[in-house]
């Protein structure tokens, strides 16, 4: 009787070793996978706002660069036109 | 209930008084980190999130398309390793 | 591509696409009218003039000389404002 308790305790073992492995298994999987597709995703969205942000500030820069250039341009050939008209008018 | 039941349950409790089932599975959580699993998973999160485009894929979709390779991923070894701590600590507390 | 080359075209066409490129510029050339930035800039351009004399410049030159001051002289609350209003209209129009 004592033989073959202990031999039914022994495969009890086993089976339970098993069991509770694949239990913690798929717990702590289930977990890690959760947080890490949680994190990467949060990752990916920080990265993508970061990107825009910056993006935008660099299209934003050239915008002002490529006005001021223009207006500049212009209001400097206004300028000589003028400074040249007032010579003209003090040569003659 | 019958007897492998109650067994179950004492055990289950023993681990968890014991501290050993949190044991067990920080053991777990620094073997995946340790084998690459873990920097594996990541990979393949980020190129199903390049895949799919961020705006279309939430953590659930994530978890769901990630979740069979991240368990086919998991090496012989690493569970080789838990079931022998699991024996072991039944093996030390077989009075239980 | 990179993909901060490929944003900027995304964020450009839009602004175009809805004609909004052409409203910041008019607004920002509003903007640079109220502060004085080109009664400032008019003064420069004829210090310029002055101190070189007229036969010794060429417009060309004289862009070259006064652009750094010109670009130096708006205001940061001018740049805010314009970067601000992109901003805005990205967050109301915009998938990137």
């Amino acid at each position: 009787e004592e033989v073959r308790r202990r031999q039914e305790q022994e495969a009890f073992l086993v089976q339970f070793s098993f069991s509770l492995c694949s239990e913690l298994i798929y717990e702590v999987l289930d977990e890690t996978i959760e947080e890490t597709a949680t994190s990467e995703i949060q990752r990916a969205k920080n990265e993508k706002a970061n990107r825009v942000a910056k993006c935008t500030e660099q299209v934003c820069t050239s915008l002002l660069e490529e006005t001021l250039d223009a207006d500049i341009a212009l209001l400097v050939e206004d300028i000589f036109e003028i400074e040249l008209q007032r010579i003209h008018k003090y040569i003659k | 209930m019958s007897k492998d039941s109650q067994m179950r349950v004492a055990i289950n409790q023993k681990l968890i008084e014991m501290g050993e089932r949190e044991r067990l599975k920080e053991l777990l959580r620094a073997k995946l980190v340790e084998c690459g699993w873990k920097d594996q998973l990541k990979a393949h999160c980020k190129d199903v999130i390049k895949e799919k485009g961020l705006e279309h894929v939430t953590v659930e979709d994530l978890v769901t398309e990630v979740t069979p390779k991240g368990r086919a991923l998991v090496p012989d070894s690493v569970k080789k390793e838990l079931l022998q701590r699991i024996r072991a600590f039944l093996a030390q507390h077989a009075t239980l």
